[in-house]
């Protein structure tokens, strides 16, 4: 068995400026906080991002945008993140938007070696502009393209030392479709577990999937509840 | 019971459920309903970030940093309740398994177009669940002011803004009435006992017929 | 909470003759016997069936096959099974092969309410006749329309009450596809615990997929280890 | 050792695998391949119907009836194993993350064509896993005998039975020779001790040219 437990800086070698990378998470939840911040420490520009939003002002991807390190960021909503769209609205940032479920497809379609999905979702909306077009016996569908990263960033409540992968609760959300979709696939994990310690039933994504897993010795503050999102 | 019109429309929205429903709560209004839920329904939340069976919010200082709803507040979840992946969690809206969608409105036309993710130039957030909900689930509810903050009609002959979905729209209630679409037009259900008819009109930009059992709520 | 466990006569009261009925397992794992057998008893015909393989002679659906209730099988592999293959060739039945992960995403894709995928198997052989080829950046592409049923059937080792699913070992294979992909959705559990029983990070199709959940009172021997296949 | 010609390729196969690999045996000769493996080894086994870490053999009296691999064959799994549905069991193959995929063959062609799936009227099984695993492995390893049961050649200079998939296989291990397909075509880069160099290329009805470092196995 090949140990994938590694330091950060081992697994993110092989990432240089300009390239695509995706990020799981959906809120807090199921985001890579200290992956992000490794990206940051270690200066990467030009970045394409691939995630469900922005995180909110000051956190999380949002601390890359803001700082100037992403060229283009593939999202779903920035509803919780005015700075960011302020940065879009100033065109200090290309965001390219799709609906939700059909940008967890289009990642779903990378990672399954897909070249792209057939959908019915905005065909009568200003979605379709652009688009390729085509007819299915059930009806007109917009062609959505695959997409793939050079590298994904996933956070794992547990990983064994084979890069098998368990999520909890609300924060599997994008994580084990974009563990499928990139070349280099480096995963959090907040706890690490001997191989065969998960029972394999309850594996959420194989470890086939993972190229390197870090522990995250101590969850960083933004880790923690939101106060202003509690009711 | 329900003084306050966003209070009043989520009551009213509780109705439409039954039990057995698999529904979504999009933001805002819609959030009230579970409130108004009576107890002897059961029915199962979905949250489109991969919960499905999710529950009430969560007090202070019981918040799970991992449990949060697709508008980002903390919640809990009901026994029964299953996480899935966000490829999961939409395969349920746009395969059919979504019984019931409550989500608000910019505009709704009389034909039952919706419009509530974009204001060209003004508002741009993205699209988020929003289109998927519209055109897939089964019965698409609009939770909805009346009128705008400054009292335009939200209710038009056609929406001016780039549509969420066509001919999506089931039923709309707001604090003023409770209009069905049907394929002649909008029908007036239920007039609030705080308005009248020609309020209600005088308030609606689209034709509206008037039901034969037109109802007060 | 409604109790989705019910008798087999209930949950199959929709079923008709004609319809389209898709069937979960690869090999005996996860093949729902108790099922087939009911569908064999209340006498339905010229159904279509979407299988992996069908089963091996004598077993499973070959036994709806042999019987003349299937005149369309859609499948990938047959090569466990002379007698359908001989079938086949007689014309007795009329069979639509698709590479097995092909297969897979077509079913995946109509439970996901897309209206197909695009894919690059087989470009380059003779499945590109007869279908709908387009062009993407990536290249070219077959479009697969998605594939959906009017009743799944599916195994499960473990249910809830509110229909949670969880399949075991290689038993999982097609089952949570097909789970997604009918509009009647019936599955047989070898054990029926309480609601809250099964964890929900460890539910693998969620009970709002599933209409119908049956107990499985004693295994059939068809469930069994064939001994033909021990090496 | 080897002296059965399937055992003769399967012990040449193993010595394609290095450590860390994820590797897909397919049905026939490569189920043999692991028994050659040597113990200083350590990889992943893909089985398609959904297991990423597949075992050996399950002996009679310990077969598992929930745990076959592709072929129908009761087997075991390793620790560190993973299940999956057969969705994300060929996203594995198809999205790059199978190092090594050995199959069988009916014809191979000069330019690394393949050919297993159907003689059309006389063999058509289906298509299964062949067709991906043949297109999207990272490499594909071909064990065949060197000729059909009836002494023809399966190696030719096209393929007449309809394509698996062309241009696919990088290298074939016969119980004759090992051939490495280069862009160039065939290049013998071994030869079996017992066999000599003019019935390799007798036997091989596709151009060969042979290595400068030909060397015997």
């Amino acid at each position: 068995m090949i140990d994938k437990v590694t330091t950060i800086d081992n697994a993110l070698r092989g990432v240089t400026d300009g390239q695509v990378v995706m990020v799981g998470g959906f809120g807090v939840p199921g985001t890579p906080f200290l992956l992000i911040e490794s990206l940051l420490r270690l200066n990467f520009v030009e970045l394409t991002l691939i995630k469900n939003e922005a995180n909110e002002a000051g956190l999380g991807v949002s601390k890359l945008i803001e700082e100037g390190r992403v060229k283009r960021l593939i999202t779903s909503h920035l509803g919780l993140n005015g700075t960011v769209i302020s940065m879009m609205n100033a065109e200090d940032i290309t965001v390219d938007f799709f609906p939700q479920g059909i940008l967890a497809e289009k990642i779903r379609a990378g990672g399954a070696g897909l070249l792209g999905i057939v959908t019915d979702i905005g065909i009568d909306t200003i979605l379709r502009q652009g688009k390729q077009i085509i007819k299915l016996d059930s009806g007109e569908g917009i062609v959505e393209p695959a997409l793939r990263a050079d590298i994904a960033l996933v956070h794992a409540a547990r990983a064994d030392r084979a890069g098998n992968l368990v999520y909890e609760k609300s924060a599997r959300n994008f994580n084990p479709l974009m563990a499928t979709a990139a070349d280099l696939v480096v995963a959090e994990a907040e706890l690490i577990v001997e191989v065969g310690e998960i029972p394999p039933d309850q594996i959420h994504t194989p470890g086939a999937f993972v190229d390197h897993v870090i522990k995250i010795e101590e969850l960083l503050p933004e880790y923690g509840v939101l106060q202003h999102h509690v009711r | 019971m329900c003084v306050d019109p966003k209070e009043k429309i989520a009551c009213r929205a509780a109705k439409e459920i039954s039990s057995g429903q698999v529904i979504n709560l999009g933001i805002g209004i819609p959030t009230l309903i579970p409130t108004f839920l009576s107890s002897d329904i059961s029915v199962t939340f979905h949250s489109e970030n991969g919960i499905i069976g999710a529950g009430g919010f969560s007090r202070s200082g019981e918040a799970d940093r991992n449990l949060i709803d697709a508008g980002g507040t903390y919640i809990s979840t009901v026994p029964g309740a299953a996480f899935c992946d966000s490829s999961l969690s939409f395969a349920l809206i746009r395969g059919g398994r979504l019984d019931l969608s409550f989500l608000g409105a910019l505009e709704l036309s009389e034909k039952g177009d919706l419009a509530n993710w974009i204001i060209p130039g003004k508002f741009a957030p993205g699209i988020g669940g929003a289109m998927e909900l519209a055109q897939k689930a089964r019965r698409l509810v609009i939770t909805t002011t009346h009128t705008t903050s400054k009292g335009a009609p939200k209710i038009l002959r056609s929406c001016k803004l780039p549509l969420t979905a066509p001919n999506c729209v089931d039923l709309i209630i707001t604090e003023l009435a409770v209009i069905r679409v049907s394929s002649a037009g909008l029908v007036l259900e239920e007039i609030a006992l705080e308005t009248d008819l020609e309020s209600v009109v005088r308030l609606t930009d689209a034709p509206l017929s008037v039901s034969d059992n037109l109802s007060t709520f």
